[in-house]
This record gives C-alpha cells, structure tokens and sequence, in this order.
C-alpha cells in the first residue's frame, strides 16, 4: 500500500461542508493506495459539475473535460495509450443526462475504462435543478410541482446494455465504496461505480439517512455477481431496500482494446513517430497508379 | 475534351469512369475527374466526367465533347452539355427524343451495348464494360490500355469475370470505332513519355497526407462527403497501424479524437458541416485545454442537410468563429489533390507545435474530384515532422521544478508533456485555469495572463502560416481573390482572361486563419481590381479581407447553386457584371 | 454611494442584499446592483453591491463606500477597493489584518453581529440581518424601510422568524447608528416622491418580455447565467399557461422549440456559450426549414468551460456565423434591462413574421444586475402581438389553389400555415426543397430559387431592424461604439468625459444582425475617433464594423478579466492609450 | 377505412427496388386509412437517412428534420399541439445511434408519440457502415474486419427504460406491420415499433429470406405483453427464432401531456394569442416591487 499523501495535490476543495463528494475522493485516493498505481499511472477524466471537480483534487494525471463529454474523450485517451489506467469521474446529470449517448455506447465497447458516478440525483453545481436519476415527484426549481419523469436506472440500463461489471457504492461508507473502486479498477473492461452521492444542499430526500436506513450490501446477501437475470433484479430495487456492492460482473469478455489490431504492438502513444519508408511510401502512392 | 459517363446509380458509372481515368491515366495523359451523384443509392442520376489533355489540367470545364448515356434522364439532363460536333453514344434501345439531340447537332452514335454484353460476355450487367470500350474504340485509343485496367480492376472477382468483360469491351470497341471514329473529330493518344502518375481524390490525397504525417487514430462519424476519409483510414488501419473508430455521433468522434491527441497521438476526424456544427463545443475545449486534433471539414452546400451530394464553400466565417470565447485555431484551405497531401501532412505539425486545433476546409468537388499528379508531388517519405515543443522522457528526467503545463512563455507555446512521466503528472482544464492546469476560473490577472498567453499564440501561428500563391503576370488589371477548391477554375480562368488579351491574375489562399495579414494586405492592396470569387451566396471571403485590411472586393464571382465554379462560370459571371455595370 | 455585502456562499449575501437594495427602492432611491460569484455552492467568496442615487443610475461603478465583510477572504480581496474616507462594517470577532486596512485610511466599524443574533434573536444565521441593520443605522437610512422588507421577505417562515429578524436588525440599526453613524459621511434618505418601482435584472426582465409576448413553450438545459430563465418560467408555467420543460441536453432543448415553434407555440430556449454549441445544428434546421424560434443567448467568458460566474461579450461573431450554410437569422444584444424585455417581445414578433431563429445575446452582468425602473417601462399589457404572415383558419378554408409552405414571394416571407388544417397539408424540410417543401437537393435552378428566396427575406428583415441609440452631444471629437451589456458602462463614460470637457457620444447597437448597414454607416462615417468598447479580447464588434463598413475602429477599450466594462475602467483605458500613443 | 389514395402525393420515391422500407410506407398508410386519420391530422417527424424520406412519400402533415433529432422535435409539436397524432420515423442510425440520448429520454417521458424505426442494421443512405444494431462481426468499410460492439437492442432498452408500449414488425409482412402500427397509434403514450427491414445493397446478412426463416409471430405463440419479465425474455431472442408483435404493453400509464397544468385548457397552438390583460400584467409587475 502507498502512501495516501502522494495523492494529494495544494487545491483547496470546494464543495460544501459534508458533501457526499468527499467521501468518494476519500475512497478514490484509498483505492489507488491500495492496489499502488502511481500518480503518473493514473489517467483521471471529468466532465463539469460539482463532483467533476474530483479530479482536481487528486495529484494524478487529469483531464477536465466539458460537461457530458468525459466517456468518450477518455476512450480516446486509453485507446492512444492503454498502458495508462483511466478512470473517470461523471456527475449523473453529466454522465446519464446530457452524456446518456456516450454512456449507452462505452458499454457496448467495453474498453478498460473505470467509471465513477456521482448520483445525487440532482443537478449540483448549477443550484438544484432536477436531474435524470431524480426519482418521480421530485421538486426543484424547474419542477416546481415534482418531475413527472421515469428515473433513469443506470444499472439495469448498463447491464441490459453489455457493460462487464456494474457496482454501486456509497459515499457515506466510503471503505466499502473503496473496495468497490479497486474491484473495478482491477477488473478488465468497462467497469461502472454507480455512487448514492448526498448533496446535502438541494436533495433533501436522498440524503445521508435516508440511505443509512436504506442500504444493504449484496456480498452480505448471497448475491452472486455472475447471474445476470439475479443482477437484473437486484438492479432494479429501490425503495425500502438499497443494494450496494457488485452488482454484476462478466469475466472473460475481451476488452475493445484486446480486439484492435493497431493496438497489438503497444500503446499508440508509445510508438516512434517517424516518416514512412521509401518502400512503404512508394506502396502508398501505388495504389494510386 | 471531357467524355462524361451518366446514368443511374447502381449502373457503374463512377467505377466504369474511375476504370476508363485509369487507361487514361496509363497513357501518359493528364486528367481531371468531376463526378455528380445524387443522394439515394439506386436510380437517380449521376455522372463521371473525365477531362483528358496532354498537358496538366487544374479544373473540369463546361461542355462535354461525348455523353456515354446509360439512362433517358441522362439524355435529358446532359445532352444539352454536349459542345456542337459532340456526340451521345447511347444502347440502341434507349428510349429518348432523338430528334431533340440532333437538333441540337449531337451526333447519335446507338451501340447494342446490351446485345453484347448479353452475346459475348453472357451477362447484362458488362453493357457498361461494352460502353467503355466503344468510347475508346471511338477516340480511337488503343485498346490495350483498355484492356490492362479491366485484368487489374476484375483479377479478385476471378478469371472468369475477366475474360468476360476482355471480350465485352473489344467487341464494344471494334463496333464502335468501325461505325463511328471516322466521324467523331476528338481523338485520344497515348504519349511517348508515360512515366507513372497518380490519379487521386481531394479525400484520397488528404487521408495519405495524414499516413504520412503519423496520424495514428481517427475517429469520425459518416458523412457525405467526409465519410470516404474515415473509409480509407480504416481500410488502411492494420497496414499503417492507425486506430479508426466509428463513433455514435459527431461529438464523440472530436471528442475521442481530443482524448487521444492529449494522450499522444496523432489525431484526426473528418466531417462536413452538420457534423461539425456538433464538433463546436469539444473544439473549444480543444482550444482551451490546448489539445492537437485535425479537424477535417469537408463542405456541402447547406444551410442544414442542404444539398447533401452537392458542393458549396458556405461554411468559412462558421468555421472562423465556431465557438463561444476566443481562443486559437487554425484553418487551412487547400485548393488543390497535392495541397490537399500537404495540408493534411501539415495540420498535425502545427497542431502539435501550436497545440491547438488545426480545421482543414475542403469541399465535395475537391473531395471527390481526381487529378493525374506525379508521385513527386506526394513526397511521402520527406514529410517533415514536427511535434513542436514535446518533452522527451530524457528531458523530463532532469526536470528540475514542478511541471506547469500552461506556462506562460514568451511564445505562448507551454512545453507538452505526455501523460505517463513521474514527474509531469498534470491537469489539463476547460475551466480557466492556472499554469499547472488546476481550476482557476476567478482571478482577474490569472485570466489576463492565461488568456494573454492563448492570444500571444495565436498572433505568433501567423509567422508559420503561407502568403497566398500568386498566379498570373505581377501587374495585372483584375485579381481573382479566393481560397480552396476555387483554385484550379481560377487558374484557368486567368489563362483565358490572358490568351483574350485581359492582363489577370489571382491571389489564391490556403492558410486563411489567423489571417496571413502581414503577408497578404501588401498584394491585396496592390490588386488594381479586387474579384472575389466564391463557392458561397455571400461573399465570405470578402467579409473576411475587408474586416482585416479594409479592402473591398471591387466584385464578388459567387456560385451557390451546388455546383462548383468553372473557368466558364468566372469568366462569363465577370462578363455579365460588366455588362450590368 | 455604493454598499457592498460580502463573504461566503451560503452567508446570505445575494438574498440580504437583494432584500436590503429592496428597501432602499422602498425609498424612492435610484439603484443598480452588481454581484459576483464563485462556481460554488458553499464558502468561496461572493459579493452583492448596491449603488444608490437620487436620480436613476445606468451602470455600477469602481469603489465601494461601505463594505459589509462577513469573512477574512472578504476583507483581504475588497478592503482594497473602499475609497478613502469609507468604512468596513464586520463581526467584531472577524480574524483579519486590521491595520492593513487602517493604513489605507479605511475607518473600522466592528459590531457584535453573531451576538446580537444569538442573544437577541436566538439564532447565529441572523447575523446577516444584524449586519444590514447596522448598514441602514450607519447611513442613517430609516428603520421602517428596512423593518418593511424583512416582514415581506420572511413572511413565508412565519411569525416568530419575521419578529426575531425584526428585533436583530433592530439592534445592529441602534448599536451602529450610535457608534459610527457621526463619523461616515455618506447618509441615505428616503426621496419624496416615492412611486413604485420594479428592482428588477436582466434575465427577469427577458422572461416578462417572453410572457408579455405570449411565449407559450421554453425548454432548456441548465447554464450559468441563463438558468434563472428557465428557472422564472417554470415557477410562472402555471399560471401563464406555457409548457417549461428541462431537457436531457441543449440539443433536445432547441430542437423542442423548433418542434414547438413549427407546430405553433411561440417558443424558446435561453442557454449560455457551451450550451449554444450545442445547438447550432439544430440552428440551422431552423434557418432552412423556416421556424419561428427564439434562442437567448447569456454569455459567459470563455473559451469552453471558462468562468462561469463571470461575464464577457465573447459570443458575437460566433453567434452571428454559427451554423453550415447561410441562411436568415437575426441578432439582437439588449443593453439595459428594460432593453431585455423590449428585446424579448420583439424577438417573438421578429420570429414570426420573417420565419427565421432569433437570437438574443445578454450575459452575466445583465442578466445578474438589477436596477430600478418605472413600471411604465414594462407596458405588459401594450405589448404589440405580430405573427406575421400566419394564414388564419377562414383564409385557408378559402385556399384555392394548393398550399406551398415555401412559395417564393417578392418579400421572401412565405404565408405560413399552421399544422392541422385541411387544405395546408404541408412539409417542412432540412434538406434544399421546393415550394411546396419536397425534397428538392439537386436541381441547381429550383436551388437558385430557394436560396434566393431566403436571402432576399434575409436582406429585406434590416428594414425592421433599429437603428444604432445615440447618446451625447451631436457633434463630438469621441465616439464610443459598442453592443450589449456595455450601454450602461459607455454611457456613464460619456457623461463623465463630457463633465471633463471632452467632447464625447455614443452609438450602441441592440440590432446586431442583419446589420443595419445603411441606418449605422453614416453615422459610424460621422465619428471623428470612433473607440470600440467591448467586453472580448479580440474586438468582434470592431471586426463586423470593418467588415460591413470599411470603417476601423481607432482605438479599442476591451475588457477580458471576467469582469464587466466599467465607466472608470472605459475613461482609464482611454487615458492608458494617450499616454502610449 | 379511408381511400388509401388519401396518403398518395405526387414526390418520386427514391429507394433502391427491393428495399424494406416499401413495406414500411405501404403498412404505414395502411394504418392510417384503416383507422381514419385524414392527412391533415397526423404530423410526420423523420430524421436524415434512407427510411428517414418516408414522409416525403406521404400526403400528410411532415417535417424531415435533421440526423438523429426528430424525437425531441416531436415532442415540442406534440406539447405545442397534442390534438395531433405525432408519428416519428427514424432509421436506426439515426434513432438510436446519434439519437440515442433522446431515445432513452423519450421513454421516461411516455408522450403520446409513435415511433417507428426502421431497423436495417446498416447506414444505408451513408452507403453502408456499420450501425449501433449491427451484429457483432458486421463487416462494413468502416469495420473491415467486422464490428466489435454488442449490438444495441431496441427492445430491451425501451422496456427497460420505461416506455409503455414496444413492438417489432417486419416490413417482409405490411399487413400485419400494419396491424401493430394501428396498435402503437391507439396506444396512449410512447409506442415503439422497431422494423426489420432489409437493406438489399448493404446489408446482405439480415435480409428478407433471413428474417422469413427466422421470424414468429408474438400473438401466435401465447405471449402476453402485459408480462414485463416475459417481455424483456422475448426481446431477447436473436438468432434461430425471432419474435415480431406487440412484445410489451403497460396501459393506464399517463402521458406526459396529461400530467402538464397549461396543457388542460386545451393545445397550445390553439389559444387566442393576445397582450396579457392589465391586471395580469401588473401582478407581473408588482413581483418586483
Ligand atoms: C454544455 C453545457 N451545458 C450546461 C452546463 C452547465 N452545467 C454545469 S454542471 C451541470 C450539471 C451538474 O449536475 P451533475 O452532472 O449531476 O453534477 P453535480 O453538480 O450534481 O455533481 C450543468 C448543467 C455546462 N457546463 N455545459
Ligand atoms: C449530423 C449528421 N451527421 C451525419 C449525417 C450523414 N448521414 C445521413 S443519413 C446517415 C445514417 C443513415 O443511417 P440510418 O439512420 O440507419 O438510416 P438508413 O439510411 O439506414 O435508413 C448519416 C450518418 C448527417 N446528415 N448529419
Ligand atoms: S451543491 Fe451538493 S453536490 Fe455540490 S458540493 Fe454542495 S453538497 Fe456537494
Ligand atoms: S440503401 Fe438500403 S435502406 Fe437505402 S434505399 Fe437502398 S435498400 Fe433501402
Ligand atoms: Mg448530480
Ligand atoms: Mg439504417
């Protein structure tokens, strides 16, 4: 295990006073201790909102994207040098709202990809507006009488949608939330961390005790990641009762860095960039004879 | 002369007219190739048109001196292009107003292409094959050439095939040049010096620019007339080791693109307007973050889905100023098959070295048009490169301070590092930021110094960008003023305006942003008469110069109508406005 | 006079300044309201400032008198900007370098705030009422104004919070007047004439204008600083009777307006630069396709992510040129909050007479700052409704021929048809169409038709479109020139230079697009030294000037720290370039 | 049943003889006659793409709009006028592709709007690259060596996501194509019907004798669409048997524009549009005092 303070870097944090965020930058820090990855190993992605300014405040290598963007410039990122891990931060307005296109196609790519999501089922950082994970009835400022809206489920949506491994966590357990983040890392393929993140300023209802009351681990419950029709199900309980843990996870799939030839030699980022040979120039400008 | 192949989609005749370029090209001739296809996959109609000539050719000209007509709208639509003496060389059953045609002094040259490809080669489908060699049998070129492209271009579909299409094709000629060669006038030899000559594309000669130049991902999202870059780059993927991926939409594509550009690797997408009108926010942030990517933009004729198979130069102040913010870009327009190499080749050199987006402008007639060019031109293995200022790992190494990754340097370039050295673990930020990339998006003077420094870059790209080619004698009456495709009908149009006696020239720009003012105001202002001419309603260029030296065009040439500009079009457009005036 | 509240977020300053600014208007006081703050939603540090007069104020100022500090950060970054002889009004138990402040001739005015909240209210958060109690005792601003405001703003927490805030800010008034009140010289005092007014900021004022103007559909995506637009709407949703919907993305989010605009709902969306990116494909949809829509555009700095909660004016020439292609669109940039509701109500009308997107361009200073106004400058009720061309049921029942969405007309308006009536079955279209809507993407002479069309509306909508406001003497050795949020700025400069004895005017522009050529020319012609004063890094309205008049700025006043153009900051920069020239 | 002559207008079709999307235009006017709505109650939304021209060949209200946006176009015509049936076409490119983050909102919204896809597994107006429902191993010029993605189920994801009615037809078979149409445009709410329609040019693996071998009809094999579980099985198969019908129907949900308080008094478009009256507009006002 390394040293929890080389993940430490001179930002002043600014999320509010007992933000669920701090829980899950705690867990991140925690895990890459644990399973020792180097700063300089570590390739953190961020889309905009509050939880996307974790990043920010992890000395690691980051990239703060724009909001909604995170998924597909981190493919792109790992796909030019998959020597690096990548993780990447999305807040769930950021990676299931305006990002919602990206997320249902990284699952059906399976690159090696961590993905943490902040769900406080709320839009943060531009003051409460509602967001997709929001359940139904919820009151924001632009659903003055309640969003009359479905929630978006990302897990049922991810495992119905390919992903490999689909965990959810909790950041007021952030040990726990910590184990999950390592599982994911470790696992190869597209690996989601969904977050039951409170936001102590505009969700009054998902709030820490609510989940304290709500939450149950599903490795304490006989759950077995491997069943897909059971993860399903598990996915889809809310209510009195809240799964966390693994909730699904394939092993053996290839990974859609496994399956691109270019990418045989090593990372592309890697490679010497020098011209074409005369041989392989002059078989360029033949096929043109 | 210009023979032009047309008829439905699905007939062949892009791949018959590309087939017959080719036993052209063999024979030492110089060709250009102009090609209109209609946006639907069967039926409609499309034609091939090839300009041959026994010297150098920049453009395609009005008029076709032989109408190979595979369809009655064919007939309809083309015939009327036919320049008096020409002929339609048709299959006896088509069915159309013959007597429309000769009125106009056609000549009719009816084959039984059918017959033939159904006799002698068994199989209807080879009537196109049977065409192809009665045009040659008709300007009388020999039909070796004819014959050696058929062996190459049908050797996979095996032994058979070709044979067929051997017999379709001689039998088509020795038919046609016994009935019809004596009364055609136009003829066509091969010449004594056949050296090797590439017949190549805009989107062709582009996507090997980017081989060469060590473009190592692309990303991109179909669209006409962009898609055939991604296709090629795809095809070439395992040879060239180069990841190509097919995004969900045109966000993704820039966005991977941006993501494997920071990471290290040389990175393009390709697209036309709509899709780029998605790009507009990741080139932002590109622009931000400081991030190299090439951003191909290929132009139809819009506004919105327009004219999808057409082609317009609307899209240029839109790609000047895309984006909220200021922040530096650069646009490079080529005009030309080889410029379209070297500005691909060179758009990741300045990309890394600016560390900046790099947008290159082409449009559907360059993209898809050919022209013979030696391989001299595609220097393929002398392409410069130049990743700028990026940090070698020995480099890093000794690194005494922390790494800033946006420091603020005299040039305005911040020395890059790629992710994956101990000592340059970094952020970068599209949030205003401070030197080390971490948000910084209140302090006034940390904006003044980010920003000053993104804008001190941007003023310095201007010292690696090109003056505009000048073409025509120094002292001239009128000067054609334009950039991109435009290139090749201006240049013939000067010819002409000087074989008539009118002393032109032409100012032709392919580095159009930051605004090569130092180096071109002085020739902008020596024009004694400013023409402006243009694939767009507007007059977008002219916009451009004016904002940036003041000087208006004293006429704007503009072509919207889809179509691309032609040495005829400039001249007579020029001719009516005097008439007008 | 100018008060200004700050410390943490989360402290309260936005609302008790909003609250305290409220009873100053009470008063019958001219006031003008300037915030910032961070991209944060706890601790930070923000600032609410309220300038008050006696006669109506067009813009904030440098230089607090007053600062109510309720955090060290906040005394560290604004103790500065208190003019000499002005006062720090804070907690006695505020930890901050006092002598700092004390040699800068800054009188200390500590007060007990948390205790007189704790002790006399019963509460620490109403520490902050204490402050603004101490503020009005300190000004010697009557009681009973203040009282007034906290009983209607606490109204809605009950009895016990209205009297316990009551009893705090009674205190603080009683302490601070008998402490400092002698030895600050800047009193406030109720006017006589105290009409009502509406304190109101840009963004509400667009929104009243968009309800006045019978807006019956917004959608949106949440962006600082065009939120609260959205946000007004949908707390008013009910009652106005308009559809507010949050959308997954500002693609959606235009796209729904265009849906709902087409169908018939006069509808918006308001967004900020990032967001704007994101719809400028859908822009053009709405170019080509010919839909009423009106999109407010509320810039912020950028590029990309940037700051924010900071403004700029970076956004022009982006919004003028977004999109493929060329099409019809018109811009407008209010510069004052009664301009923002004009703007809005004209945008609809605008949108639906020429048929075309309309875009409103405000930004954070604007759309944040409130200021005073008369209520006649809001005449809801006589808000002129114009729809256009828009065929009414009875005169498509007497519809004799067939209905053509796109016919072409000498005015380039095309007589619309809503969805649902018989006789005007109908298609709209992205692609190039025909009269009737068709797809018609390849025929060059329907093309020429179709374009022509659309630009020949394009070039016919300046007619509506106002001339530049003139403010100043007529004939002037400076005129400023600008667009936007920076009228308020300019046109106190003018004041002042004119005060100073230079001789100077100002032309603003609320009608940015098509540019109103032949009613600013000559008036840009007439200036003797024309200054561009502009909120952006590069002068983009400076560039258009040029470019559609030849004209050049001869001096530039920009501002690009994320801060908005002031009179001080515009007469400084002038001054600066003196001494350089 | 109306004249089907009704929904004849003079515009050429443009697709390749043989193609399914014949099936589509026939079964899609058939609907409508059979239930009644004249041309100028039915407004068309299709986005860029072969299928996407369909509206051009319907005498009908339309509106081609661009690649990949016609549901959210859809739904502002729908809540600017809810009188209207609103009947959106898309390819599968365009619907689920680059559309894909309206389709997975459109579902948690439940409009009353059909949505008929037409699913060649390929982009055919492009000219052939691979498509989000392209089968793994589809190899197009833009997979050379053949797609490494799972291939985006419709069915599955719209059950999932929340929509109230899903069904697949084959444009091999309009009359029944037909019938659920009819289905989809009596259904309240969002009613997807996916099509399997072949792409003779560029798609030579899922074409008319394929799915002829392939297919079964829903009603015919006992399936009950009322069944959610059942109906998340049944979206499932793929290969030797695949299922077309109405594979899910949840009634009783509302629609959104039911759940709109200034949708009550009637379509939007259909208010008197006059100036606020003077004591609306000086309560405006007063909100500002
Ligand atoms: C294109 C674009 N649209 C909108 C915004 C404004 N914006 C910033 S953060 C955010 C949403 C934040 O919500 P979420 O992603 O859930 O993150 P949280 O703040 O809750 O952690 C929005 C809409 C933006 N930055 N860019
Ligand atoms: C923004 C944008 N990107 C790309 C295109 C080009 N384009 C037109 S149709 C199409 C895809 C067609 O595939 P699909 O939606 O499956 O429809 P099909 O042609 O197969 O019916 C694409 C990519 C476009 N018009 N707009
Ligand atoms: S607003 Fe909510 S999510 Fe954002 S920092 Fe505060 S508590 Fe956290
Ligand atoms: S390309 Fe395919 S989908 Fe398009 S019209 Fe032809 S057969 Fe139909
Ligand atoms: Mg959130
Ligand atoms: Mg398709």
């Amino acid at each position: 295990m390394l040293d929890l303070k080389l993940y430490n870097n001179p930002v002043k944090v600014t999320w509010c006073p007992g933000c669920g965020d701090y829980g899950i930058l705690n867990a991140v820090k925690s895990a890459l201790a644990q399973l020792e990855i180097y700063p300089h190993e570590v390739l953190f992605f961020s889309g905009i909102g509050c939880g996307s300014k974790l990043p920010d405040y992890v000395n690691a290598i980051a990239f703060t994207t724009i909001h909604g963007r995170a998924l597909p410039i981190a493919m792109g990122a790992k796909l030019a040098n998959h020597d690096l891990h990548v993780i990447c931060i999305t807040g769930d307005g950021d990676g299931y709202g305006i990002g919602g296109n990206h997320f249902l196609n990284i699952l059906r790519r399976n690159p090696d990809v961590v993905h943490i999501a902040e769900n406080n089922m709320v839009y943060g950082l531009t003051k409460g507006q509602y967001a997709p994970t929001s359940q139904r009835g919820f009151v924001t400022s632009t659903t003055p009488e309640g969003s009359i809206e479905i929630a978006f489920n990302p897990l049922t949506t991810a495992i119905n949608g390919g992903a490999t491994f689909v965990a959810r966590g909790f950041s007021g357990d952030p040990k726990h939330l910590a184990k999950l983040i390592m599982a994911a890392i470790q696992h190869k393929g597209y690996a989601l961390v969904d977050v039951l993140q409170p936001c102590v300023i505009y969700n009054k209802i998902n709030t820490y005790d609510y989940y304290r009351e709500r939450v149950y681990k599903l490795e304490e419950a006989g759950h077995d990641p491997a069943d897909r029709s059971a993860a399903m199900q598990r996915a889809q309980e809310w209510g009195d009762r809240i799964p966390i843990g693994i909730v699904y996870q394939a092993t053996g799939e290839p990974t859609y860095e496994d399956q691109v030839a270019a990418l045989r030699a090593g990372p592309l980022a890697k490679r010497r960039l020098a011209p074409l040979g005369p041989e392989q120039a002059e078989a360029l400008r033949r096929e043109f004879f | 002369m210009t023979l032009r192949l047309a008829g439905e989609a699905g007939q062949g005749v892009e791949s018959g007219g590309a087939g017959f370029a080719q036993a052209l090209s063999h024979g030492g001739l110089w060709l250009h190739t102009y090609t209109e296809y209609m946006s639907r996959i069967r039926g409609g109609l499309n034609f091939f048109q090839i300009r041959v000539s026994d010297h150098p050719l920049w453009s395609h000209t009005e008029g076709t001196n032989i109408l190979v007509a595979f369809s009655p709208e064919a007939v309809r639509d083309y015939g009327p292009h036919i320049v008096p003496g020409g002929a339609l060389l048709h299959d006896e059953g088509l069915k159309f107003d013959h007597d429309a045609v000769a009125r106009r002094g056609t000549q009719l040259f009816p084959m039984p292409l059918t017959k033939i490809a159904q006799e002698v080669g068994g199989n209807k489908i080879m009537m196109n094959t049977a065409g192809l060699g009665a045009l040659a049998g008709i300007i009388e070129y020999p039909f070796e050439f004819v014959a050696d492209v058929i062996k190459k271009n049908f050797k996979r579909k095996g032994d058979a095939v070709v044979e067929g299409n051997l017999k379709v094709a001689a039998e088509g000629y020795r038919i046609a040049q016994e009935r019809y060669a004596a009364s055609f006038d136009w003829k066509v030899s091969p010449l004594d010096a056949r050296p090797h000559r590439m017949l190549i594309n805009g989107n062709q000669a582009l996507s090997v620019g980017a081989i060469a130049a060590g473009c190592r991902f692309m990303s991109g999202y179909p669209m006409t007339p962009a898609s055939s870059i991604l296709e090629f780059m795809a095809s070439h993927a395992r040879k060239y080791d180069i990841v190509v991926k097919q995004t969900e939409d045109e966000i993704a594509a820039i966005c991977m693109a941006i993501g494997a550009g920071n990471a290290g690797a040389r990175a393009m997408t390709a697209t036309s307007g709509g899709g780029f009108s998605l790009m507009v926010e990741a080139l932002g942030l590109a622009g931000m973050a400081e991030v190299p990517v090439v951003i191909v933009e290929a132009q139809r004729p819009g506004p919105s889905t327009g004219m999808p198979t057409k082609t317009e130069q609307g899209d240029l102040l839109f790609a000047l100023f895309a984006s909220q913010g200021e922040f530096p870009r650069i646009v490079l327009a080529p005009g030309t098959q080889e410029e379209c190499f070297h500005a691909a080749a060179r758009a990741f050199n300045l990309a890394e070295k600016w560390q900046c987006p790099v947008i290159v402008m082409t449009d559907f007639y360059l993209t898809t048009s050919m022209r013979t060019l030696l391989p001299s031109e595609f220097p393929i293995e002398h392409v410069t490169i130049d990743r700028g200022e990026l940090l070698t790992s020995e480099q890093l190494d000794r690194l005494a301070g922390p790494y800033l990754r946006y420091k603020d340097t005299p040039s305005g370039i911040s020395p890059r590092a790629l992710p994956g050295h101990p000592k340059a673990v970094h952020q970068a930020c599209s949030d205003e930021h401070d030197e080390y990339g971490h948000f910084e998006d209140e302090d006034a003077a940390n904006r003044l110094k980010m920003a000053g420094k993104r804008m001190r870059k941007f003023r310095n790209i201007v010292e690696d960008l090109r003056a505009p080619t000048i073409y025509g004698p120094e002292r001239a009456e009128v000067t054609l003023m334009g950039w991109g495709s435009s290139y090749g009908a201006m240049r013939e149009a000067v010819d002409l305006l000087n074989a008539r006696g009118v002393r032109a020239n032409m100012l032709h720009f392919v580095d159009l942003w930051p605004f090569p003012e130092a180096k071109a105001a002085p020739l902008i202002e020596a024009a004694r008469q400013l023409v402006a001419v243009e694939g767009n309603q507007t007059g977008q260029f002219a916009h451009l110069v004016r904002a940036m030296t003041g000087r208006r065009a004293d006429r704007l040439v503009l072509r919207w109508d889809g179509r691309p500009l032609s040495p005829e079009y400039i001249l007579a457009t020029l001719e009516e406005a005097k008439v007008h005036a």
